[in-house]
């Protein structure tokens, strides 16, 4: 792969509605911050990816809403309908094929729909739907099945979740930032077992964008870039029923892939901090599993072992994750953002020490069935 | 198993319509606040090209500038194109079918640069034209609901 | 921020998308719920590479791409691979909550069928085998089946 | 700079009004294996995969995920792009970069459409701003019609002459065995349908279809292994100028996003006079104005001269450059595969696989997407490796 970079990103606050902003908005803002932060004028990017999802907003072809906000007027421009770690990579790809710059921007409002509604719609019309099923109790299915599986208990799950939204008091840009207890979870409302409101993300508005450039733009940009090292994406199989959901296999090759595109071999050792994208609890250590940072059934051991909070040998989502704002979309981004602060070493309060290599990771269908992962590191 | 010759193909219908709350962003709610106060259009200028757009929106496409400078519209335009519509569709908006004939136009407001689309207050083909002027008819205030419908729709004035 | 923009009380429009849809179930999924209202049994397809028997069939194999033609009755009844018990409500879930979700491991299947139990929901355990319940009243729908019961 | 990407297997479904013996992802998979066998490769061969549609069209979240039953994306990586009318070409230039940024050597790009499944005009005011347009807007052809006005207006066209392109493309469309309307229909069948919008009757516009497509994209050096004729990329361009529905309505600049792709895409291929290099276009023309008005856009012709260059014959087969030998979106129109349909139109051309319908030489093919609203691909290929 030759070198490209990412040398500007920004993101909104996070927050449970936005009332006062239409999407262009939000994208016009974080898109003139995403130059600010690299430096660079509108005039220097020469493709822009935005990503987008019409169910979620409401409109077909919702790309067009925020084209001149993106900066994309006569440029080569594109709409990937999924998650931001999706639109990064084809973002990426345009500059490796010979663009200068490519900016990606993400844009969601959890606060304009219905999201058991529109994510229904990403099941079976004929088999699944009728059946009202949606992303939150089909999650509540892989939890189930993970923690019978490997045994694990949900105080152990709720940990992911005190430990997140512990890490976001350190993120102007979460949601979410609390103090709260296993206990607190444990007391939470019930949503679908074992899930209960703390083991669940938040509804959220927000964007974020992120600038990928190629060499000689980076040699140019304020900020250090931060170079991409490996990327991968995979998917596996559509009916609930058809797939192991304790075993997230299309995450292991997505991991697989990505690390051999970036020298790593292994992975606890090599990479230095982690976000993932974990709307729910549960999710965090099954991911961690997939990615090889633990055995399998390991991952909810991590929390308790020192390994995952912050100071740990791999603190994984400094950011607060998911847990703490999840603009759907805009998550994936917000983590290969925070990836990117990290290796930078502008993530403030939350910085970990010598970041060198960072882990990004985001997902697409239900229960994770289309996994990107991005590894990127501050060395060419 | 046998393999049977089948005539009959079934449908999996959906009837839950997927609702929204859109928010209409400030540029847009000063555009409804003026036409409920002050029964009135405003738009937007952009200072590096000098275009009126209406309605009223926060950036300038083409200069990728941020714009600020509103400018009081008249409530008169002219046609610039318009439809009859008079073919049957369901409307996303209900999911039954929308009333037709209505007319459908392309106005180009009276101090601004760009279109705006509504509703023309005429059906008959011979009676409208490209070119003519159109007065915009307001609800009563105390109907108005801060949307695009608080304007009925556009009169031919000549 | 300009100064008029203060003045302005942000507005929302509500709204909705109302097209009506009509998936065509096809010739494989028209058998399999043809079977279910007419016969009140579960069918399914065998995929002649990897020998997975689907549940709801299919007209090819996703793992092995090929097409698939060999049919099988599958029983009505099997075991519990992961449930959920669901207790928030929104338009689209055909029964109240609290309800579960199961994915159901048919017996003679190799992979599971995701269904409704409506009742014994606090004795609900992965490993438990159910048993379809069929409605009275069937039109050719996956909810031509009630749901599952405990066995 | 990115790697040289061709074209190498190209597979589509037939078109019909309706499908009810497959479901979406049935109907992908008979575009995919088509693709592969015409590839003469297998779905292990390949190692990423793109797709798009309208999602409220099928009502359908995500067909990405949907679809890897159908798309052979179980196990691979799975993308969805998806920019309206547009997205079968977007689509498949996403597959090129795929291939040209060196990820990928052999990449799957599929377009589908179940019109069928919803009421289309319903579906498509939906994309329509729902603050400002939804509730006055009324589907593609009003806007059209405008569009229409405007061009006879300006230049004295015709209702016969827009005529003339509808009776060519579903002339056309006899030779194509994939073609949804395969009956001929003349400029007097033409004049005499139902005036839906004026200027537009029923026989000017594109009907609706279900169908797919798919097309198989290799890279250099993968490319010449796997076919002797590889269509290779010369340009992929795009420009979206619509963000706000009264802006891009100054008929009178003509349609400003295809001529920028066209600009684009002529730079990227060398290409400085298109009506002599080009040797056969694929034009998504939903509608038979645009087969007058936007071959002006794109440069076959000067502004205004589109009738004479279309009576002239010059568009007809056998002419000097012959407009949708397939039969064009007026014969055939599965909207999310209708742009890629273009594009794999003209990698037939290209690869000499064109049957009945084959333009004799091609070297260099073009296509278009159009979609909503007024937003235009232009993508060229070419026999000769660039």
């Amino acid at each position: 792969m030759d070198n490209a970079a990412i040398v500007g990103v920004a993101q909104t606050k996070y927050e449970r509605r936005k009332k006062d902003q239409i999407l262009a908005d939000l994208v016009f803002d974080v898109t003139q911050a995403a130059l600010d932060d690299a430096g660079l004028a509108i005039g220097d990017i020469d493709s822009v990816v935005t990503v987008s999802n019409d169910f979620f907003d409401g409109r077909t072809i919702s790309g067009m809403a925020v084209g001149d906000a993106a900066g994309g007027e006569d440029k080569n421009i594109s709409t990937v309908s999924g998650d931001g770690t999706f639109g990064a990579f084809y973002g990426l790809m345009r500059v490796l094929s010979g663009y200068k710059a490519t900016i990606v921007v993400a844009h969601y409002k959890g606060s304009e729909g219905s999201v058991p509604i529109t994510t229904n719609g990403m099941f079976d019309p004929i088999f699944q739907r009728p059946l009202g099923i949606d992303a939150i109790s089909a999650a509540a299915l892989q939890a189930n099945a993970y923690m019978t599986r490997f045994g694990i208990r949900e105080e152990d799950v709720a940990q992911v979740s005190v430990k997140n939204h512990g890490n976001a008091k350190n993120n102007p840009c979460a949601q979410l930032p609390m103090d709260i207890t296993v206990t607190d979870v444990m007391k939470s409302r019930k949503i679908a077992a074992p899930l209960k409101l703390l083991d669940c993300c938040p509804i959220s508005d927000g964007a974020a964008a992120i600038i990928i450039a190629n060499e000689e733009i980076a040699a140019r940009t304020k900020k250090k870039p931060v170079w991409v090292k490996g990327v991968a994406h995979c998917c596996e199989e559509y009916l609930l029923g058809d797939r192991r959901l304790s075993d997230p296999v299309a995450l292991k090759d997505a991991a697989r892939r990505a690390y051999a595109m970036a020298g790593i071999t292994d992975p606890m050792a090599q990479i230095d901090v982690a976000e993932v994208l974990e709307p729910f609890s549960y999710m965090e250590p099954l991911w961690l599993e997939g990615l090889g940072f633990c055995k399998p059934g390991e991952g909810a051991s991590l929390i308790e072992k020192g390994i995952t909070p912050m100071g740990g040998r791999l603190p994984v989502n400094p950011s607060g994750g998911a847990l703490s704002a999840n603009p759907i979309l805009v998550a994936g981004l917000a983590r290969l953002i925070e990836a990117t602060l990290q290796v930078r070493g502008e993530a403030g309060a939350r910085q970990v020490k010598n970041a060198a290599t960072a882990l990004a990771h985001g997902f697409n269908g239900p229960c994770g069935q289309s996994h990107c992962v991005w590894i990127v590191g501050g060395k060419k | 198993m046998a393999h049977q010759v089948e005539s009959e193909r079934l449908v999996s219908v959906f009837a839950y319509p997927m609702p929204y709350e859109w928010s209409i962003g400030l540029y847009g709610s000063k555009f409804f606040q003026e036409i409920k106060q002050n029964r009135r259009f405003v738009g937007i200028r952009c200072n590096g090209c000098g275009k009126v757009y209406v309605p009223p929106r926060r950036v300038c496409g083409p200069c990728f500038r941020e714009l600020t400078e509103l400018v009081t519209l008249s409530d008169t335009g002219v046609i610039t194109a318009f439809s009859v519509v008079n073919y049957p569709f369901i409307d996303p908006n209900t999911g039954a079918q929308r009333p037709i004939p209505y007319t459908y136009g392309y106005i180009k407001l009276d101090g601004a640069d760009n279109i705006f689309s509504h509703i023309i207050n005429e059906t008959d083909l011979s009676k409208i034209k490209v070119g003519m002027k159109v007065r915009a008819i307001f609800k009563e205030t105390a109907e108005m609901q801060g949307n695009i419908q608080d304007i009925q729709y556009f009169d031919i004035v000549a | 921020m300009t100064e008029w923009l203060k003045d302005v009380e942000p507005l929302t429009l509500k709204g909705q998308i109302a097209v009506p849809y009509s998936w065509w179930v096809g010739d494989t999924g028209s058998r399999f719920l043809m079977s279910l209202r007419d016969d009140r049994k579960i069918l399914g397809t065998e995929c002649p590479s990897c020998g997975t028997v689907f549940v709801p069939p299919r007209k090819n194999c996703g793992r092995c791409f090929v097409d698939i033609d060999q049919w099988v009755e599958v029983a009505a009844e099997g075991v519990i691979e992961a449930h959920t018990i669901v207790h928030y409500a929104y338009p689209v879930q055909p029964v109240k909550p609290p309800f579960a979700y199961a994915l159901i491991r048919l017996d003679g299947t190799d992979v599971g069928f995701l269904h409704l139990i409506r009742k014994d929901l606090d004795k609900i355990k992965n490993g438990l085998r159910v048993k379809a319940k069929f409605k009275e009243e069937r039109t050719g729908s996956i909810l031509d089946i009630d749901s599952f019961e405990l066995i | 700079m990115g790697r040289r990407v061709a074209i190498v297997g190209v597979g589509q479904t037939y078109h019909k009004s309706h499908r009810p013996d497959v479901t979406s992802r049935e109907m992908i998979r008979e575009a995919v294996t088509a693709a592969l066998d015409d590839a003469e490769l297998t779905i292990r061969d390949i190692d990423a995969i793109v797709i798009g549609n309208m999602d409220h069209f099928e009502s359908i979240n995500y067909v990405d995920t949907y679809s890897v039953e159908g798309s052979g994306g179980v196990m691979k990586p799975i993308m969805k792009v998806s920019t309206g009318g547009t997205t079968g070409a977007t689509v498949a230039i996403a597959a090129y970069y795929h291939v040209a940024s060196g990820l990928f050597d052999r990449v799957l790009a599929i377009g589908f459409e179940k019109n069928s499944e919803s009421d289309t005009t319903g579906a498509i005011i939906t994309c329509s701003d729902a603050i400002w347009d939804r509730f006055s807007y009324s589907g593609a052809i009003p806007s059209l019609a405008t569009e229409a006005t405007a061009y006879m207006e300006k230049y004295g066209a015709t209702q016969e002459d827009a005529a003339i392109i509808g009776e060519r493309d579903r002339n056309n469309a006899l030779n194509n065995p994939f073609a949804h309307l395969q009956r001929p229909l003349t400029v007097a069948d033409i004049m005499a349908s139902p005036m839906l919008a004026y200027p537009i009757k029923l026989g000017d516009i594109c009907p609706r279809s279900d169908g797919a497509c798919a097309c198989v994209l290799a890279a250099d050096g993968v490319a010449q292994k796997i076919t002797r004729k590889p269509a290779w990329f010369k340009a992929a361009a795009v420009r979206h100028t619509y963000t706000w529905f009264g802006d891009s309505t100054d008929y009178n600049k003509g349609l400003v996003s295809m001529q920028r792709a066209s600009k684009d895409a002529y730079q990227q291929a060398g290409i400085t006079k298109p009506a002599e290099e080009i040797d056969v276009a694929e034009l998504y023309l939903p509608y038979t104005w645009a087969g007058l008005k936007w071959i002006e856009d794109i440069g076959f012709c000067g502004p205004g001269e589109g009738v004479k260059f279309v009576r002239d014959g010059n568009t007809h087969m056998g002419g000097r450059i012959p407009v949708n030998p397939s039969g064009g979106v007026i014969s055939t129109n599965c909207i999310g595969a209708t742009a890629m349909l273009r594009v794999a139109e003209a990698a037939i051309q290209v690869m000499g696989k064109g049957g009945k319908r084959q333009v004799p030489d091609v070297k260099n093919a073009l296509a278009t997407g159009f979609g909503g609203c007024f937003w235009s691909d232009v993508v060229i290929l070419s026999t000769e490796r660039p």
